[in-house]
């Protein structure tokens, strides 16, 4: 599908692409949107570095021996880990999707501070190479959670330059939650009420709230691990009458959060996909915009569900689990509302669908198991077994890993200017779909059997399920790979995009694509909520109150 | 003395009071991060009080009473000095501004001189973890534990006090000398106020936590 | 009982009925959202594909109502969810006095059992069947789990103190035990066995393992040894409270702590004295902190507990 | 000096403080009170420390330390006036820290071992 308009003729700026070719044109940027492709190509690399990580553990775990070495195994799940969380989904959506399209969406021509926002790109990335720095002195093998007195005392490995370069991450998410909020607050255009705002940028502020509280306490946490460490401090050596159970609550109290980070986003844009192409107002504005909220604020009451098993005291663990299905309450209200969304739809299947379907459908399976994990009795089982590593990731890649492409495909033609091919999106996205549950779903079964997280070898009978999975992850491999290679092709083949291809109505739609510089000519004025779109005969209002009949 | 410099605000903004509001406001979100921040080491130091009262009350005897008290005074005297620099920016007292800023730093750099002299006195009391400590027999074994909090909260909030320091200094150097300070536009000298007396602010919570508890 | 369902674990313990039961509600009723969910987004989706004849006319608009709807309907199932997981929990981690008690030792890569009559094992711990087991679990280095996935019972390990653990084992046979807690390099290989007996085989197996002394006469003799029966013991001139008796009991404190003497608690005495000074005591006792091995306090540990079998009267 | 302290009782009693503090208006009175007063407040905390309270000490240091907060944040800092959610974002901070301290409290307050003052 897409609708063919000219370009808005008033408009003779220079695309954002075209203000500028040098290097230093892109280096020393305050144009979001450019920070915003900088960021892109960051998270992208860091993703296949993590990928390759991944893939070590799945390959090694192919025997019941181990193909690696153990020392090497551990290292590479702990680079795993840490690569993939930090350095990819907490950033995946905010940094990329959010960074190009909260200040259009709500008709600002910029970020509050372009340059906070071009020093956080910075600064992510000097995070990164202290990583791959710590990994190439010969990398850490704690997992990316440093429980201590392991990592203060007992790992013979590179703890403190990755604590370190945890710490400077933290600085970059700080400074993208605290643009976000300041944006969303201040920079709204004429119109843009609070209860008109997209569901995404819903999202995204309510995910730079986590981010902005949640941060600060894992870098104290990192501050005193690092003391402990390099100056034999005793804060976490019980030896000395420190607790270890501290640095897990201090961990968990942004950990836990760290969780809605990832997913939160990926709600904000199924949300607007979903409503997209179903061409309907989506089902319960209200109620979606509600819970996000509220996602982000119960977030922070759930943390010590990861220490169910850890020796924190059964009145707190009681608490904790009650706090833990509250949390699920609204994220349960918006799977059903999604779901309900569909309902007198026109529903279009298209790649961003595909994924947005995908992502409701392994949310919801992530969420259920989710649930039985929050049950206090069940995770005295299932605890640091495959079946929480099959749950988080199907909430963190079925999920967050899901909502990322069907972002990226949806707004590719607004970053870019060019349409990507349908056909092949479509099947990569079905690909992506398939792969994954093939991956992760044996994770399940070999949990609930009793296998550990983290174990480099295991008993002979769990072999068929390890197979199985390493098999899956192959087939996820070539789905992300995919989009590198047709996404990259359409760059420069693909047909040229209108400003609106998919008669959306968002604002973004009411640019041209790709948007100049300073997104808007003249500051538009909102006079309509999102998401007028009338399933009845076709036709859209996009928010500055056009009316498109389709 | 008015300059004739004026100030355009950014193309994201509407006017220069917008503008000044949401550097305001992005002062007080990072402050919000910085009560959490400095909040958490605080949370380990009362968990740990809790657990070892007695072992705390005999460590914290060993603190420089006298440093922490005088540094308070200079701390809050300074954070009026920092008011009075934004009050007369506001109103246009160009050279009122300036000299009650440079009473700040000097407040400043005094409060770090008695914090020099202060660490000094624990090295020679060989209450320095790591580095030259020792533990004495009713302290053992967690008395240990309140010199890290000590040496880390004390180094973090001299970090931020640094930070507020060059954060003036900029302001001296840069803004004000090209006369960019107008009772019109004084917000980047406001958000270095907010900033510096939230250091302040820490210091009030940990001179009871060091200085107070368990004197008596 | 559930072993009709596929890939069904083996389930051997009291715990492992009671968590089944709950995981099989768990399933089914998450099935059934599933499947909610899937069919409603099969249904519309083909029934409101674009193009589709299917009317699009009035719009649901009011949506509240249906938002309260499944809002409450999953809280409440959740509730139940909840109430009946705490229930299990709470009855499965507050370990009850057992039948037996074996003390755990846990260090990097092995598992170290030491039953009451003195007998020790490595990464395999035998068990009687049908008599409720208490296991005191201590790790000499960095936090390890005890996981024994037919028991479904998993507990990490903390060091620096004591964590306990209890089941009733029910078939005998053979069960794998796992450390769940990654604890280094040979994480993966820290396992072992559990092997549950009927009880007088189990009482054969204690004495082909040969009767040494008992934990409780190995624990007396470092009490003569460390001096602590210089001041504790009976004839002792020295003012420190009498250790008869003690085990269990709530102890009032010099600061006005009241605390139960249990494990961990006289474990924290031994330690660190200076913060359990009894109530009508002086503070005299060294600390002992860096100087006893876990095995050590294990020994000691038992030998005060076994204080209170005898009689109050024949005091050490 | 725009510092109203109106103590405005309509039939509904209620007490309305306006503390917003505009720096292009006030004078420097208040901000030399308002130092007065925090000093004094520190002279009180420092009295208490050896008064031999106890753990109510602690309380009351703690509590004054909270109320000069309160002081350094209105006069000082201005935390009321435009833009007008200045006080979301600082309590929201103070309220996320709070969650940590208390809900981490609570495991360790409810542990076997946590020592009881009674």
């Amino acid at each position: 599908m897409s609708v063919e308009a000219a370009q808005p003729a008033d408009f003779a700026q220079p695309s954002y692409l075209d203000s500028g070719h040098t290097i230093r044109s892109w280096l020393l940027t305050t144009d979001h949107k450019r920070i915003a492709m900088m960021f892109l190509a960051s998270i992208t690399f860091w993703f296949f570095i993590g990928g390759m990580a991944a893939t070590l553990v799945r390959l090694s775990l192919a025997t019941p021996d181990g193909l690696l070495q153990p020392d090497i195994f551990n290292r590479a799940f702990t680079m795993h880990g840490i690569i993939m969380v930090w350095l990819f989904l907490i950033p995946s959506i905010p940094a990329t999707l959010g960074n190009f399209f909260v200040p259009i969406m709500i008709g600002a021509h910029d970020l509050a501070f372009p340059r906070l926002n071009l020093l956080s790109l910075y600064v992510f990335n000097l995070s990164g190479l202290v990583v791959l720095y710590a990994v190439l002195l010969g990398g850490v093998d704690t997992g990316w959670y440093f429980y201590t007195p392991y990592s203060t005392l007992y790992s013979n490995s590179y703890v403190f330059a990755a604590a370190m370069a945890i710490f400077i991450n933290g600085y970059s998410s700080i400074l993208t939650g605290l643009n976000f909020v300041v944006t969303v607050h201040k920079l709204r255009a004429p119109g843009m009420t609070w209860s008109r705002l997209p569901l995404f940028v819903w999202a995204i502020y309510a995910v730079s709230v986590v981010m902005l509280l949640a941060t600060p306490a894992l870098a104290m946490d990192m501050i005193l691990l690092g003391a402990d460490r390099i100056m034999g401090l005793g804060m976490f050596d019980p030896s000395r009458g420190g607790d270890p159970l501290l640095w897990q609550h201090m961990f968990w109290f942004y950990s836990h959060p760290a969780v809605y980070i990832m997913i939160l986003p990926g709600m904000g844009v199924v949300s607007e996909v979903i409503s997209c192409y179903s061409r309907r107002p989506i089902f319960g504005y209200g109620g979606m915009a509600t819970s996000m909220m509220a996602i982000a604020v119960l977030g922070f009451f759930v943390w010590a569900h990861h220490m169910f098993t850890a020796g924190i005291s059964i009145y707190s663990a009681v608490v904790f689990s009650l706090m833990s299905f509250v949390v699920g309450v609204p994220s349960a209200i918006k799977v059903f509302n999604w779901t309900v969304s569909l309902h007198k739809g026109s529903i279009i299947f298209d790649a961003p669908m595909i994924y947005a379907i995908g992502f409701i459908l392994l949310f919801t399976i992530g969420g259920l198991t989710g649930l039985m994990l929050a049950t206090l009795a069940v995770d005295i089982h299932v605890h640091d077994t495959y079946f929480v590593v099959a749950h988080f990731h199907y909430i963190m890649v079925g999920g967050a890993v899901s909502a990322f492409f069907a972002g990226l495909h949806y707004w590719w033609p607004k970053i870019t200017g060019r349409l990507y091919p349908e056909a092949v999106a479509r099947f990569t996205a079905l690909l992506t779909f398939v792969g994954f549950n093939v991956t992760f779903f044996p994770q399940f079964v070999l949990g609930y059997l009793g296998m550990p997280r983290r174990y480099y070898a295991y008993p002979p009978q769990w072999q068929s399920w390890n197979v199985l999975s390493s098999a899956g992850a192959s087939i996820l491999a070539v789905a992300y790979a995919l989009p590198l290679f047709y996404l990259g092709w359409s760059l420069l083949y693909g047909k040229r995009a209108g400003p609106n291809p998919w008669g959306a109505t968002g604002l973004e739609w009411t640019t041209p694509s790709p948007p100049p510089e300073h997104n808007f000519a003249v500051t538009p004025v909102v006079t309509l909520g999102p998401y007028s779109y009338d399933p009845e005969d076709g036709s859209y209002r996009t928010q500055d109150g056009t009316h498109y009949a389709l | 003395m008015p300059s004739e410099y004026t100030v355009e605000p950014h193309i994201q903004y509407a006017s220069l009071e917008h503008q000044g509001d949401s550097a305001q406001d992005c002062m007080w979100v990072f402050l919000a991060t910085e009560t959490v921040f400095f909040g958490a080491i605080i949370f380990t130091y009362f968990l740990y009080r809790v657990f070892y009262s007695a072992e705390f009350d005999v460590a914290g005897k060993d603190a420089v009473f006298w440093c922490g008290s005088v540094n308070i005074g200079i701390l809050l005297t300074s954070s009026l000095t920092m008011v009075l620099a934004v009050n007369s920016g506001a109103q246009g007292r160009r050279r009122a501004m300036i000299w009650w800023l440079i009473a700040t730093m000097a407040l400043g750099f005094i409060f770090m001189a008695v914090k020099g002299y202060e660490y000094y006195q624990d090295f020679t009391d060989r209450v320095v973890p790591a580095v030259n400590f020792l533990m004495k027999p009713e302290e053992a074994p967690a008395g240990e534990l309140f010199w890290d909090f000590y040496w880390i909260a004390t180094a973090l909030h001299a970090i931020h006090l640094t930070i507020g320091l060059a954060l003036i200094a900029y302001v001296l150097l840069w803004r004000i000398r090209r006369g960019e300070i107008t009772p019109e536009y004084y917000q980047p000298l406001e958000v270095i106020a907010i900033y510096w007396s939230f250091v302040d602010t820490v210091w009030l919570f940990l001179y009871p936590s060091i200085y107070l508890l368990g004197r008596s | 009982m559930y072993h009709w369902m596929p890939f069904w674990p083996r389930t051997a313990a009291n715990t492992g009925h009671a968590i089944n039961s709950l995981f099989v509600a768990e399933l089914a009723l998450s099935l059934a959202v599933l499947a909610m969910v899937v069919g409603m987004i099969a249904s519309f989706g083909f029934v409101y594909r674009r193009g589709s004849a299917a009317s699009r006319a009035d719009l649901t608009k009011k949506t509240w109502h249906f938002e309260i709807g499944w809002t409450s309907a999953t809280f409440l199932l959740f509730l139940v969810a909840f109430i009946w997981g705490s229930y299990v929990y709470i009855w499965a981690y507050q370990t009850p006095p057992g039948n037996l008690e074996i003390y755990v030792v846990a260090k990097q890569f092995m598992w170290k059992f030491e039953h009451p009559g003195g007998q020790r094992e490595i990464d395999t711990l035998h068990v009687p069947a049908g008599q409720s087991i208490r296991l005191v679990l201590a790790s000499e280095d960095v936090i390890h789990a005890l996981y024994i996935p037919a028991f479904r019972l998993q507990r990490d390990v903390i060091p620096g103190t004591y964590e306990t653990l209890w089941f009733k084992a029910e078939r005998p046979g053979t069960y794998r035990l796992e450390c769940a807690e990654f604890c280094g390099t040979q994480h993966a290989h820290m396992d072992g066995a559990v092997i549950v007996m009927p009880p007088p085989d189990y009482a054969r197996w204690l004495a082909e393992r040969g009767i040494h002394e008992s934990l409780a006469e190995q624990g007396e003799k470092l009490f003569r040894a460390r001096g602590c029966s210089g001041c504790h013991g009976a004839n002792s001139t020295v003012h420190a409270p009498s250790l008869v008796g003690v085990y269990g009991t709530l102890v009032h404190l010099q600061d006005g702590t009241v605390r139960r003497a249990d494990e961990k608690y006289l474990r924290e005495c031994i330690l660190n004295p200076r913060s359990f000074t009894v109530a009508g005591y002086p503070p005299v006792m060294p600390d002992f902190s860096g100087q006893l091995s876990e095995d050590d306090l294990i020994e000691l540990i038992a030998y005060i507990r076994s204080l209170n079998s005898q009689n109050a009267g024949s005091a050490p | 000096m725009a510092v109203s302290l109106s103590l405005d009782l309509p039939v509904g009693a209620v007490v309305k403080l306006n503390l917003e503090v505009d720096a292009r208006k006030a004078g420097p009175a208040l901000f030399v009170i308002a130092w007065a007063f925090l000093l004094v407040l520190t002279g009180i905390s420092i009295w208490t420390a050896f008064l031999g309270l106890g753990s109510w000490a602690a309380v009351l240091e703690y509590g004054i330390a909270a109320v000069q907060t309160g002081i350094l944040f209105t006069f000082f800092m201005r935390l009321k006036g435009p833009p007008s959610v200045k006080w979301v974002f600082a309590g929201s901070g103070f309220f996320w820290l709070s969650v940590l301290i208390g809900y981490s409290f609570l495991d360790y307050a409810t542990r076997s071992g946590w020592p009881w003052h009674g």
